[in-house]
């Protein structure tokens, strides 16, 4: 079937990765909303490395892979801080910095 | 023909890599990551000095290392690539890393300042704030020195980021750039509340930001086959890769410029790109909000000129009516916004989106003067802002505990101490732009380049926002000098010497580079005699193999 | 034929060199001397204070005998050499613009200079008793001298330029002397008024050089006059009106003439000098100096006759009028002013006439200034007719040199009013047709109000019962007062005669102001018809004032009197016009600015900021401190991303 | 050779560092002395004070002054009068028969990227500018002396600012490159922004100091536009490359020239202050010190009209024709409506400010008539309105320091016990009416005619304002010297030998220029002869027929000459 499918499945998964960014209150849901836009970007790579016929896209999937992981790591540390003062994980919750 | 068919070839003859042209990456790299180990080995009491000598001496040796560089580089070319073509080394590259890395020293000295005994970091993060055993490690004097090898990361990938040479390895510098940054966002030590704050707004915006960033490179991989920025230049020109030569790739191209775009303008902080700067900037620690309102904006803007100079130079004025309006929104709003701050690091940090709105200027100017002004104005305002944050650190509350945020307890500090409140004042006067500082230079530098471009209208927009911005600015300088201090007024705790020296240093390089520019501008910058392009005199060889010599 | 009778103006005039003659060549020293005393008292203090006064009077008897040395050398000269220009300096000069501080002496300008001179002597002298117990004499002193250098300027420049500068000298004199007692603030006012009036007309005279140099290339009155043959009417016109106005502001004459009446608030030697004898008559130098010009301008020269018959009629109305004798004799002086203008306004023909008159008005006017400065003097400086009387007996002198004065005014017959206002009258019935009977009837009727309101002036003063305020002990004044009325009387009595006799004046002013055919002829005089009418006005005039003032005791506050008398008394509502056109929506005017510059423009501004403050208010709402807000404004921009890009597709 | 120009500007700026160097006493004073001083000074800041306040200045003054106040004064005006001594050694060797092109000409190269030199020279106009400038400052500083009422500094920095000021000024007149004139005119901005806001009078003295940076810099900030088009298109920032046919800017089409035109023409205007844009000005000069408004008004307001002549007149020849009318239109309302506000003012030195208004009318009808005689009137008025204005504010700065007021309504016969005083102010305001014998008549008459010459409507509506200017000086003369004496004004002391000598070299000045004005006509008028020259053709298409012949044959015959 034509590649291009997976380019939009990609397209489509980034967008609802997005969009549960906005909608979701959760710090955890949200983080992992960024989560599946970079794995989108990952179907993406790959889809296009199928379509090049090389395998430079396959190997950047791995490295996001990685730097994803990392993410992880740091951006699960800084919602348990916070959720450790305020009880919560609701982003809602944290709005002292404004105007 | 692509190059990646005959992958295993390489396998048996393994790319030469000039470890000369990395040294200056590969020694930050290795001094943060034996701060790492330092931290696991060190006994607590000595850890703190050896870090900060192990940073400064990481950051002075990468610093000689790239002046050392400039004179092995090829003189006939723009520059080389190197480790197979994921970075880049010229003089362009070299100038953005040497920035980095001063002002980056300049803004240790600011995070190792301590007062009695302690620095402006949580004395330890994972405590709970007002919670006992948080009092406890007060007392028991615990720090974080695990600051020092996160501020070497960060660098390492602020290094990285304006000289790498595909997208791949770009996205990895921002990361390995943004996530320390995340960390140290959180740490302040008072007002801890706002400063996990800070970073949680920072970590998840900035992690949104990069996976539009990581798509955008998605799409131009799609439509150029490739991710190294020379092979992109050259799709661009042929119209996509082959699979392409219909001449269908063209959305491509522009959803990838787009997406790439908006993960830069964010780190940049361009309206609407921006609301995370006021935030972040507030509840960092000051230092930190230095470190990044200096470097890291400078690596942004050097990461953001490249992608549009080189991979994406061929199709400029596919993406130029997009920065027009980008770089209106970004001095209008956010100069409008500003006027009504009270909060001093707020302004500072909307002052930041106005000057970013001005170097697009030069931008969208698309021209080598245009190259050279942005690089100028960024060095320039790198220092002076350092130099803002170092007063704003002194300026503290009478019982003597945080800083003083509110401008308005500000009133009289001009009368109490004529020396810290007229270092602030030129700080501010280079910000609006007034001659004999560095910067009316760097705004004439972008403007010069700007309307030579055919820009003009965007400059008139550019003169009337910095209007705007005066207001505030002199504002600031109106409740320092022309106010009688209510009450007793803010205290300013005696600088020390590191923060001192940051001040001084501010100084001496907004008058420096205000009353005597030529130096920098005529042997540093990359000048239009090379070609007008930009891409003249930045590297752009399609072939990985060119790193070797 | 205005350029021929101007023969020496317009061809160029000599040159007087200082091998020329000394004498005419230190002519500056005329104007050198007055101005040095006033610098010096001025710069001088206090230390002053002893000798000022007389150095200030000697300086001024200097002056006049310099006069009456190049009188002589001029008289020993052919009478078409007696134009001499004598410059002193260049002053300023721009790309084919030339002003220099030349002098020119010839006839005209000297008989000026010698009236100025002389007559500012005696009243420097007369002031000297005048001022004695004021404090501020060495001030006064000064201020003279100020204005006898400025009236020398006006008199002697030799371009139209310089001539402004002494115009407006002697009107900053002016200003000072009226405004001598400054703490008193009518004073004040007055001193100001009549400071701005005279600055409306001298914008006039401004702007007619302003004319003069761009049509007719020149400001200097020779290369004026030589242009004036090739120039339009129009511009003709245009300049001789505007110089008309510069006329009526110094001559006070209508529309003008408001400030002449408040400026009695000066101390009389002041009004004597300066509102009677010699800068008012500014006006009448003007326009017979400019003569070609107004030749040019038939127009201009009706305006300038009728601006003058109706002054005088005016004047003489208002003076008819007066309880206070000096703003009486101000009327008079208007009268008599509007009397040469209009004799001016005949042209060669008047010009004669006019200055004569003017010289003879000098004297007899001061003459009777000083005479009722010595009355004030007498009363405490009361100026109420109605409380003066029967004076005669106690100031002898006094009333003899007021009488001669007066019986001079008059015009009675073979004294000096007389001659030279008989030879206006007979100038203005000359022009003939109605033109001239017009004239010559509004000279005549002129004639008689004279006669009417100084009998009045005299009966209530000197004659009659006394009626005078309790605690007022009249007594003659001392003699440094007195000599110089004398003197002045002696003027009063004989210099008509001197002049007009065998046409002297006449024939000496002959190459100023162009040949002109008429003579003078005593029997004629007494026979023609207008002569007789002359006459017999005068009686009637003297005969009116007796029946009212004389014949019944003058009642001691002024009754409310009919419609002509009170407005007469009010100046004929001269105020009431200049506040109701000028004054009211002036200040409503400046009101109105101040609203504007308040609400529009600087509105205009502040509205601004505002703005600016309100939208950043507003664009800080957007900061919520919502982090998913954050993150919609980014999707927002990047469909503003987006749309920007897709522009290319 | 000297680099006189250099020396000029760098001695100030020494001496400024110098007064800056010196040990601060003023701040070693205890908080208690602090807190009373600050009561006084409070008081003192009250605009109207009353006569207390200028008892209760002293003990403020004293307590804080310390020594290093008095030398710094003794410093600057050191400083001052030596840099007058130099500006008038090199005006003695100006070569006046080459008086239109620049001389004491030096070029160094300074930001080369950007074609940037430090470029200083002066033809007739700078040079007299500049002289006036030298002679203004040394006076300012004596009568600011007793003015130091600053309890944190005792006024030292003010007198600092007044050389940095001062050296500023010098640079901005002497500047031959765009940019370098450009950094003076914006960085001039600064100094004046802290004397007016930071050592002003009243409570709005900070309002005032913001509204004037901000008008100022917003006009600055357009001209930037324009000085970096003039640079784009001319390819060079030296005055000398730009001017001329053979420069690349003269051959630039008309409606880029009018764009430029206007972007230099707004800042200029704004400087000047032209109408509508003066509105800064009334409230800075009420708001600041007198010696403040003596350079502000008397100096800096004329960088604007000097630019107009200078760079508007001489960049864009191609834009003037166009611009004529307008600019004359502006002028006229400015005259006017400057001198009608004035009459309405009750503050004297807002009245002055004015005043000011309507006289930088006439100077900008001058220039705009693009006539031999209007141009050489308006450079010369800019000079005769900086000593006359200058005095007129020095005396107003007198009153003040007796009364602690510059209201209007809080004076009256002041004559009676300060004659010498009023005598002064007297002449100095007859000099603001223009009249004939003193400096300004000679400039006035001068634009009269030219302005005629060029087109009679403007010139006659412009003669008005001479009756205008009558009433509102007399007026306030009226108002606050004669009169019976006001009570509270009895004790007023005359003028102080140090006042005098402050305000006599000035009406020597007027006077002399009013009787003998042309040795510096001599100096101006070849330096105006070039602009003349770009204006006449305009000229002819503006003005009618009758008058432009005339003024035409003048312009020739003064060539002839």
């Amino acid at each position: 079937m034509d590649p291009m499918n997976y380019i939009v499945l990609a397209a489509l998964l980034f967008t609802i990765g997005a969009v549960g960014v906005l909608l979701r209150r959760n710090a955890i849901i949200v983080f992992m909303c960024v989560e599946l836009m970079l794995n989108a970007c990952n179907l993406a790579f790959v889809a296009f490395a199928r379509m090049h016929g090389d395998i430079e896209g396959q190997v950047i999937a791995f490295f996001v892979m990685v730097v994803a992981a990392a993410e992880v790591v740091v951006g699960l540390a800084i919602i348990m801080q916070i959720f450790r003062t305020r009880r919560s994980a609701s982003l809602d919750d944290a709005n002292l910095l404004k105007y | 023909m692509i190059p990646h068919m005959d992958l295993p070839v390489i396998t048996e003859t393994p790319p030469n890599i000039d470890w000369w042209l990395l040294a200056p990456l590969a020694t930050v790299f290795a001094a943060g990551v034996l701060g790492v180990l330092f931290e696991a080995f060190v006994p607590k009491g000595r850890r703190r000095g050896i870090q900060i000598g192990l940073a400064v001496l990481a950051l002075l040796a990468a610093f000689v290392l790239l002046v050392l560089q400039v004179g092995s580089l090829p003189a006939d070319e723009s520059g080389v690539t190197v480790a197979a073509g994921v970075l880049a080394v010229d003089r362009t590259v070299i100038f953005f890393q040497g920035t980095i890395t001063v002002l980056a020293l300049v803004s240790l000295l600011l995070i190792s300042e301590r007062r009695d005994g302690r620095d402006a970091f949580a004395a330890q993060a994972a405590t709970v704030p007002g919670s006992e055993e948080e009092r406890a490690h007060i007392m028991a004097g615990s720090q974080h020195t695990e600051v020092y090898p996160l501020v070497l990361f960060a660098v390492l990938g602020m290094l990285m980021f304006p000289a790498s040479n595909d997208f791949l390895t770009m996205f990895i510098a921002l990361e390995v750039m943004s996530l320390p940054l995340y960390l140290l966002c959180g740490l302040a030590r008072r007002r801890r509340l706002f400063s996990q704050e800070a970073a949680v707004k920072y970590f998840l915006l900035g992690a949104f930001s990069s996976a539009f960033f990581l798509f955008g490179a998605a799409m131009v991989y799609g439509y150029a086959g490739s991710v190294n920025f020379g092979e992109i230049r050259l799709a661009v020109e042929a119209g996509g890769a082959e699979i392409f030569r219909g001449g269908d790739g063209e959305p491509l191209l522009l959803m990838g410029i787009g997406l790439v775009a908006i993960g830069l303008l964010f780190k940049v902080g361009a309206v609407p790109f921006h609301n995370w700067k006021p935030d972040v900037y507030q509840g960092a620690p000051t230092p930190i909000t230095a470190l990044m309102a200096s470097c890291t904006l400078v690596a942004a803007f050097g990461a953001l000129l490249r992608v549009f100079f080189v991979p994406f130079g061929g199709s400029a004025e596919s993406w130029q009516p997009m920065l027009w309006v980008v770089a209106v929104l970004t001095m209008v709003v956010a100069a409008v916004i500003a006027v009504t701050q009270r909060d001093v690091k707020r302004l500072l940090a909307y002052s930041s989106v106005v000057h970013a709105g001005f170097v697009l200027t030069a931008v969208v100017a698309g021209s080598t003067d245009g190259l050279a002004g942005a690089m100028f104005y960024l060095a320039a305002y790198g220092f002076t802002t350092l130099g803002a944050f170092a007063v704003v650190t002194l300026v503290r509350t009478r019982d003597g505990g945080q800083e003083l945020g509110d401008l308005d307890r500000w009133a009289g500090l001009g009368r109490r101490s004529p020396a810290l409140a007229g270092a602030l004042a030129l700080f501010l006067l280079a910000f609006a732009g007034i001659p004999l500082t560095s910067g009316f230079i760097g705004k004439f530098a972008v403007f010069e380049a700007a309307v030579a471009a055919g820009a003009t209208p965007l400059v008139v927009v550019g003169v009337l926002s910095s209007a705007v911005t005066a207001f505030f600015y002199v504002r600031i300088i109106v409740v320092m000098f022309f106010r009688d201090p209510e009450g007793e007024g803010p205290t300013v705790v005696r600088a020390g010497a590191a923060t001192g020296g940051v001040i001084v240093i501010g100084v001496a390089a907004t008058l420096l580079l205000g009353l005597y520019p030529g130096p920098v501008l005529d042997h540093l910058l990359p000048s239009s005699e090379a070609g007008s392009e930009p891409v003249a005199v930045m590297v752009d060889q399609a072939s990985t193999e060119t790193g070797a010599k | 034929m205005a350029v021929t009778s101007h023969a020496y103006l317009a061809a160029d005039p000599a040159v007087a060199t200082a091998a020329d003659s000394a004498v005419l060549s230190g002519a500056w020293l005329l104007i050198a001397l007055p101005l040095a005393g006033a610098a010096i008292l001025l710069l001088g203090g206090r230390h002053t204070d002893k000798w000022g006064h007389w150095l200030a009077t000697a300086l001024p008897v200097a002056s006049f005998a310099w006069a009456l040395l190049v009188l002589f050398d001029l008289l020993g000269r052919a009478p078409d050499a007696r134009g001499v220009s004598v410059p002193v300096y260049q002053w300023f000069s721009v790309g084919g613009f030339e002003a220099g501080v030349d002098l020119l002496v010839d006839p005209l300008s000297i008989s000026f200079v010698l009236l100025i001179t002389f007559v500012g002597s005696l009243i420097h002298v007369y002031s000297v008793g005048y001022m004695a117990e004021d404090p501020g004499r060495r001030r006064f002193f000064a201020y003279l001298n100020l204005f006898v250098a400025a009236m020398l300027v006006l008199v002697l420049a030799d371009n139209f330029v310089l001539l402004f500068l002494g115009w407006e000298g002697v009107g900053l004199a002016s200003y000072l002397l009226i405004g001598f007692w400054q703490y008193k603030p009518s004073a004040a006012v007055a001193a100001k008024k009549a400071f701005l009036i005279n600055r409306v007309g001298d914008m006039g005279l401004l702007i007619a050089i302003m004319i003069m140099f761009s049509a007719l290339g020149a400001v200097s009155f020779s290369d004026v006059f030589a242009a004036v043959p090739g120039a339009s009417d129009g511009v003709l016109l245009a300049i001789g009106l505007l110089l008309l106005l510069g006329a009526c502001g110094k001559s006070a004459q209508l529309p003008l003439q408001a400030w002449l009446l408040d400026a009695m608030e000066g101390p009389t030697p002041v009004s004597a000098l300066i509102h009677a004898a010699t800068m008012v008559t500014a006006g009448v130098y003007l326009i017979v100096r400019a003569g070609p010009v107004f030749e040019g301008a038939p127009v201009a020269q009706t305006a300038v006759t009728v601006v003058g018959a109706a002054t005088m009629l005016a004047g003489g109305i208002i003076a008819s009028a007066k309880d206070d004798i000096k703003k009486s004799l101000a009327g008079s002086t208007m009268s008599q002013i509007g009397m040469m203008v209009l004799a001016a306004g005949l042209g060669p023909v008047g010009y004669v006439a006019a200055i004569a008159h003017l010289v003879t008005h000098g004297f007899f006017k001061a003459g009777l200034f000083l005479g009722a400065g010595s009355v004030m003097h007498a009363m405490n400086d009361g100026v109420n007719m109605r409380r003066y009387g029967g004076l005669a007996r106690v100031m002898p002198v006094t009333f003899a040199t007021f009488g001669l004065g007066y019986l001079a005014i008059i015009g009675f017959p073979l004294l000096s009013g007389w001659w030279t206002k008989e030879s206006i009258i007979s100038a203005a019935f000359g022009v003939g047709g109605t033109e001239g009977m017009v004239l010559g009837t509004a000279v005549i009727a002129g004639a008689g109000l004279t006669a009417f309101y100084m009998s009045r002036m005299v009966f209530m003063t000197f004659l009659g019962g006394k009626r005078w305020d309790e605690g007022v002990h009249p007594h003659e004044s001392p003699v440094s007062m007195t000599a110089p009325m004398v003197v002045l009387a002696i003027g009063s009595v004989a210099l008509g005669a001197f002049l007009t006799l065998g046409d002297r004046f006449a024939g000496f002013l002959a190459p100023a102001t162009g040949a002109h055919p008429h003579h003078f002829d005593v029997a004629h005089a007494f026979t023609s018809p207008y002569g007789l009418a002359a006459l017999g006005v005068m009686v009637v005039g003297v005969a009116a004032a007796w029946a009212v003032y004389l014949r019944k005791p003058v009642a001691t506050t002024a009754p409310k009197g009919n419609l002509v008398t009170v407005a007469a008394s009010r100046e004929l509502y001269g105020n009431e016009i200049n506040e109701g056109l000028l004054m009211r929506p002036g200040q409503a005017l400046t009101g109105a600015l101040l609203l504007i510059e308040d609400k529009v423009i600087d509105g205009a501004v502040n509205g601004l900021g505002a703005g600016v403050l309100d939208s950043s208010k507003g664009l800080g709402r957007a900061q919520t401190g919502f982090a998913r807000t954050y993150a919609l404004t980014m999707l927002f921009g990047a469909v503003v991303v987006a749309a920007t890009l897709a522009v290319r597709l | 050779m000297i680099p006189w120009l250099t020396i000029a500007i760098a001695l100030p700026a020494v001496g400024a560092a110098l007064v800056w160097a010196l040990p601060r006493t003023a701040a070693k004073a205890s908080p208690a002395r602090a807190a009373r001083t600050a009561e006084a000074g409070g008081a003192a800041e009250a605009p109207a004070g009353g006569g207390g306040v200028a008892t209760a200045v002293r003990p403020a003054t004293t307590a804080a002054g310390g020594g290093s106040a008095e030398t710094a004064k003794r410093i600057t005006l050191g400083f001052s009068i030596a840099t007058l001594l130099v500006v008038a050694a090199m005006a003695l060797r100006f070569d006046t028969s080459r008086a239109a092109s620049l001389q004491f000409e030096e070029v160094h190269p300074w930001i080369q990227r950007f074609g940037v030199h430090y470029a200083v020279g002066v033809d007739g106009i700078a040079l007299v500018l500049i002289l006036m400038s030298a002679v203004l400052v040394p006076l300012v500083v004596l009568a600011a002396w007793n003015e130091h009422d600053d309890r944190f500094d005792g006024g030292r920095g003010y007198f600092a600012l007044i050389l940095v000021l001062e050296a500023m000024m010098i640079g901005v007149f002497a500047a031959t490159d765009v940019f370098l004139f450009y950094v003076f005119f914006e960085a001039m901005l600064i100094p004046v922004y802290f004397m007016i806001g930071r050592y002003g009078r009243g409570d709005g003295r900070s309002a005032a100091a913001v509204k004037f940076l901000l008008y100022s810099l917003a006009g600055g900030l357009v001209m930037l536009v324009s000085v970096i088009g003039v640079y784009v298109i001319g390819g060079s920032f030296l005055w000398t490359d730009l001017v001329g046919e053979g420069s690349a800017l003269a051959a630039v089409d008309p409606a880029t020239a009018r764009w430029l035109f206007l972007g230099f023409f707004i800042a200029f205007a704004i400087k000047a202050p032209m109408w509508p844009v003066h509105t800064w000005l009334p409230s800075a000069a009420g708001a600041s010190r007198p010696g403040t408004a003596v350079l502000l008004v008397g100096v800096l307001d004329k960088v604007g009209t000097y630019g107009m002549m200078r760079y508007c007149l001489e960049l864009f020849p191609a834009a003037v024709s166009w611009f004529v009318w307008p600019v004359v239109g502006l002028s006229l309302v400015s005259i006017i409506y400057g001198a009608i506000l004035a009459i309405g003012q009750n503050d004297m030195m807002r009245l002055v400010a004015y005043t000011s208004v309507s006289h930088f009318g006439f100077i900008t009808l001058g220039i705009f008539a693009l006539t031999a005689q209007g141009q050489a009137g308006a450079a010369l008025y800019m000079v005769n309105h900086g000593f006359a204005t200058g005095a007129l504010f020095l005396i107003v700065g007198f009153l003040v320091a007796r009364r602690g007021s510059s209201l209007i309504s809080d004076y009256g016969g002041v004559q009676r016990v300060a004659p010498k005083l009023a005598g002064v102010f007297l002449v100095t305001g007859l000099a603001g009416l223009a009249l004939p014998g003193l400096a300004p008549f000679v400039s006035e008459f001068l634009v009269f005619v030219g302005v005629y010459a060029f087109h009679p409507a403007p010139a006659v509506v412009a003669a008005v304002g001479v009756v205008l200017a009558a009433l509102y000086i007399l007026w306030m003369y009226q108002r606050t010297m004669n009169g019976p004496t006001k009570e509270g004004l009895t004790g007023l002391r005359d003028l102080s030998a140090r006042e005098t000598w402050a305000v006599a070299p000035l009406l020597a000045l007027i006077l002399v220029l009013g009787l003998y004005p042309q040795p510096v006509l001599d100096v101006i008028n070849p330096a105006v002869e070039r602009t003349v020259g770009i204006g006449s053709g305009t000229a002819d298409a503006a003005a009618d027929g009758g008058s432009e012949g005339a003024s035409g044959t003048q312009e020739e015959e003064g060539d002839a000459e």
